[in-house]
């Protein structure tokens, strides 16, 4: 029973932790221009994530190295530091989406001004970053993320015409008022949204982090798997309400007060409560994962002590960049950049950075010296490859699709 | 001397030819067996999955056994032409036949080592740069 | 490398502005007038739900805010457009013209947000007391974007 | 995975690049301490209590060290630091070498760790909550 209520919980968690504020932008800015007729980008993501995951997690586990040491080990100090140069900055862009994101989050909640959030939003990530149990603050930030199952029930109280929405999606049929380069685009962006690099980093030193043994690895595949595509649901859920609230009256999403306004639509006060929390908790949750994948990225590049399972002291320049970091979204934020803008980039950019990430960790979990029995099988190396050159495709195809379509407008 | 004046250097011959890179040193590790320092780890067997974690000779010193000359320069090698690696298809395939030709050269017929550059003995030997 | 994206981001999204053959420049009048259709639609959406009590005064408050900013942008876009020739300046000139009476119906909801969030504002004569007198007004304010829209030949 | 283990006759056949460098170095008690940046060659012939002699080609040489800080600059920028500048982590001090260097001595008695523990004193130790154990209720 108990051992029965820790899958439950592993996979809750992995459902709850799968949206962030990149899934939630572009999912809703999707919706609301191309209706469904890019789900299948997030099928595509979703199980590139999956695959992503699991691979990288089975490797930190058997080999007790973390992505980023093995990205150093196999590609040596130049190739390595260039990649962490990549990786830090838009992880860094990622972290200020987060972080704004609470910000406007509680605005939604409050009405107070999203400016004088910020400074507070970075600050309670930092506490708990300081000082809260890494499963606490996993768990917690995962299941209430969950909330997010709101936009879920949102969609069926609107009673949409399911086979209209089929239609949209099978086989993808684009509105005929968008450019073609601008579908495209938005596809790179849905699938860097949801393949984003942190993730990768933050589960693989999650599993150093927890100490993962041979029985974690099987609960860990169950979460991925069955986590991972349930919440590639919400994402969906989340372009469906775009798609039916939203296209038909002719609104394009630009913040995250519109995003919203299906779920009010359908549900009234209380529904539209619980999605605000669940949007609080998800970009909360991915804030904290951010902020720890910049202190992992640049720790385990130069092999300082890291991880939230020693004492703050213990790890001193692993703490001390995560507070960096933070100070600078909030100070990139303070600019009064748009977070939902920034939000647009860091998806577009996740992209770019991806095979940096994906193929080292393709490589390693191949090699017999890291893995002995654990290395890919057939199957998983025959997806891997295909991944390998969709991941690359959409790399090399995001600027010039940025730059053409003059990101998106 | 540093590894780092030796690796990515020019090998040239006794006769000044150009040989090649140095991809690599090989070295001998010696193991000392059954001196593990922390032997009381229960959950060791459980948390070490591979080979790698499980193993616990000591090692000692590390004897410098000789320099690996690839014919080609550059590009991060993962080692795919010393080792029997076949996955992913087609990856290590295309690097070890970019690597084609590499081989060790015993320490002992390195001659001399100046800025960027390495010079082998004459009558240097050439041997399977394979890891055994 | 961060502020070089950003930099980049928001050049790329002012290219819009800067268009100066005939095709494009009545193209730009498109897009901005599309923006402000869709800040008015969410206008809409926003003050009916909130008079049906089906949305909380911050969350609507923060909608409306919103869509000013977007207004901003449109009327931002087509007031920095050069356009090359007679045809596109007098589309330039009606769009301009009608995201102003947008701007103007969508600061007047914003009012009206206010007022039913308790504000008092019951003096200013300005702001409608019914929501459906609002709703007309806004959907005036859409047709006339519609209608330029339709000038323009965008969709 | 038997092509460079288990050999049992005491020698375990390494190439610096693929198995050494870059690698993590972790103390005794598995702490991360720094990464492999370069290796310091030495000649074989010296006792432990000699100073080491630096390796000349052809003749019997070791490792003697492993080299981090500046080192990794100068490998990624190119040159080389003045061997006054080497941080070193003394070769004896290794104790296994698998998927991450092990050490026999914790990571304070080393040198290479002062920009770690200066922090630890100065900065972060001093922040309310810095040396609490976070696997502890709070």
């Amino acid at each position: 029973m108990k051992k029965l209520l820790g899958v439950a919980l592993g996979i809750l968690t992995a459902i709850g932790g799968f949206v962030d504020i990149g899934d939630l932008v572009t999912n809703a800015v999707v919706g609301s221009r191309f209706g469904l007729s890019l789900v299948w980008v997030v099928v595509v993501g979703v199980v590139g994530i999956c695959l992503f995951a699991s691979m990288s997690g089975r490797v930190a586990a058997v080999s007790g190295r973390a992505t980023f040491e093995i990205i150093r080990e196999r590609l040596g100090p130049r190739a390595a530091g260039a990649n962490l140069a990549a990786s830090f900055a838009i992880n860094l862009l990622t972290l200020t989406a987060e972080v704004g994101g609470i910000a406007l989050a509680l605005h939604l909640a409050s009405s107070v001004e999203p400016r004088l959030w910020i400074p507070v939003a970075a600050l309670a990530v930092w506490l708990v970053l300081w000082r809260v149990k890494f499963e606490v603050m996993e768990n917690v930030a995962g299941l209430l993320g969950l909330l997010l199952v709101g936009f879920g029930v949102a969609l069926f109280l609107l009673g949409p015409d399911w086979g209209e929405l089929v239609r949209q999606a099978v086989p993808p049929s684009p509105p005929a008022t968008e450019h073609v380069a601008t579908y495209w685009y938005y596809a790179v962006a849905l699938f860097g949204a949801a393949m984003t690099p942190y993730e990768v980093f933050f589960f693989s030193s999650g599993a150093v982090e927890e100490g993962w043994t041979a029985k974690d690895l099987a609960q860990n595949r169950v979460n991925v798997l069955v986590g991972f595509p349930l919440g590639g649901l919400l994402s969906v859920a989340i372009a469906a309400c775009a798609a039916v609230v939203l296209l038909p009256a002719g609104i394009e999403v630009s913040s995250l007060s519109q995003i919203v306004l299906p779920v009010a639509q359908a549900g009234g006060t209380l529904l539209l409560a619980v999605v605000i929390v669940g949007i609080v908790a998800a970009t909360f949750g991915a804030a904290l994962e951010t902020a720890l994948s910049s202190g992992y990225t640049l720790a385990q590049y130069l092999g300082w002590s890291w991880g939230k399972f020693r004492r703050p002291a213990r790890a001193a320049r692993f703490h001390l960049t995560m507070v960096v970091a933070l100070l600078l979204a909030v100070g990139i934020l303070m600019t009064s950049v748009d977070p939902v803008t920034v939000t647009e980039m860091s998806v577009v950019f996740s992209a770019v950075a991806l095979p940096l990430t994906y193929v080292p960790i393709l490589l390693v979990a191949n090699d017999p010296e890291y893995m002995g029995e654990h290395v890919n099988g057939r199957v998983t190396n025959a997806l891997g490859m295909v991944y390998l050159v969709i991941v690359v495709v959409a790399a090399v195809a995001a600027i010039p699709l940025m730059i053409a379509t003059g990101a998106g407008s | 001397m540093i590894l780092g004046d030796l690796l990515d250097a020019r090998v040239r011959g006794p006769g000044g030819e150009h040989l090649g890179t140095v991809v690599d040193v090989r070295l001998a590790l010696e193991t000392l067996r059954g001196d593990d320092p922390s032997p009381d780890d229960p959950d060791r067997e459980a948390r070490a999955l591979s080979a790698q974690v499980r193993r616990r000779d000591r090692v000692g010193r590390a004897r410098v056994v000789g320099i690996l000359v690839s014919p080609r320069s550059g590009a991060p090698l993962l080692g795919y032409e010393r080792t029997g690696v076949t996955a992913p298809w087609p990856v290590p395939q295309l690097v070890r036949r970019r690597h084609r030709g590499t081989f060790l050269v015993p320490w002992e017929d390195v001659a001399a080592v100046g800025p960027g550059e390495v010079r082998l003995a004459a009558g240097y030997r050439q041997e399977d740069a394979a890891l055994p | 490398m961060l502020t070089l994206a950003v930099a980049l981001a928001s050049t790329a999204g002012c290219t819009v502005a800067s268009h100066q053959e005939p095709g494009q420049a009545t193209a730009a009048v498109a897009d901005a007038v599309a923006q402000a259709g869709s800040a008015v639609a969410t206008t809409r959406l926003t003050v009916s739900l909130l008079d049906a009590d089906r949305v909380t005064t911050p969350v609507a408050d923060a909608a409306v805010l919103d869509q000013v900013r977007v207004l901003e942008e449109s009327t931002t876009a087509l007031t920095t457009l050069v356009p090359p020739d007679d045809v596109s300046s007098a589309q330039r000139d009606a769009g301009l013209a009608a995201v102003a009476d947008a701007t103007a119906e969508v600061v007047t909801a914003r009012a009206w947000v206010a007022r039913e969030a308790g504000g008092d504002l019951s003096t200013s004569g300005a702001v409608p007391l019914t929501a459906s007198e609002l709703e007309a007004d806004l959907a005036r304010a859409a047709d006339d974007l519609d209608a330029v829209l339709a000038l323009a030949g965008g969709a | 995975m038997s092509r460079e283990s288990s050999s049992g006759a005491g020698v375990r056949v390494v190439d610096a690049r693929l198995h050494l460098l870059s690698r993590q170095v972790l103390d005794v008690d598995g702490e991360p301490v720094t990464t492999v940046d370069d290796l310091e060659l030495v000649a074989a012939d010296a006792r432990d209590d000699d100073a080491p002699r630096d390796a000349a080609p052809g003749e019997p040489a070791e490792l003697g060290a492993i080299l981090t800080g500046p080192v990794l600059v100068t490998r990624l920028l190119g040159g080389r630091p003045p061997a006054s500048r080497w941080e070193r982590v003394p070769w004896r001090d290794v104790g296994h070498v698998g998927t991450a260097l092990e050490l026999t001595v914790r990571a304070d008695s080393l040198d290479v760790h002062w920009p770690e523990g200066w922090l630890r004193e100065h900065v972060v130790g001093r922040i309310p909550g810095g040396r609490h154990d976070p696997e502890e209720a709070s």
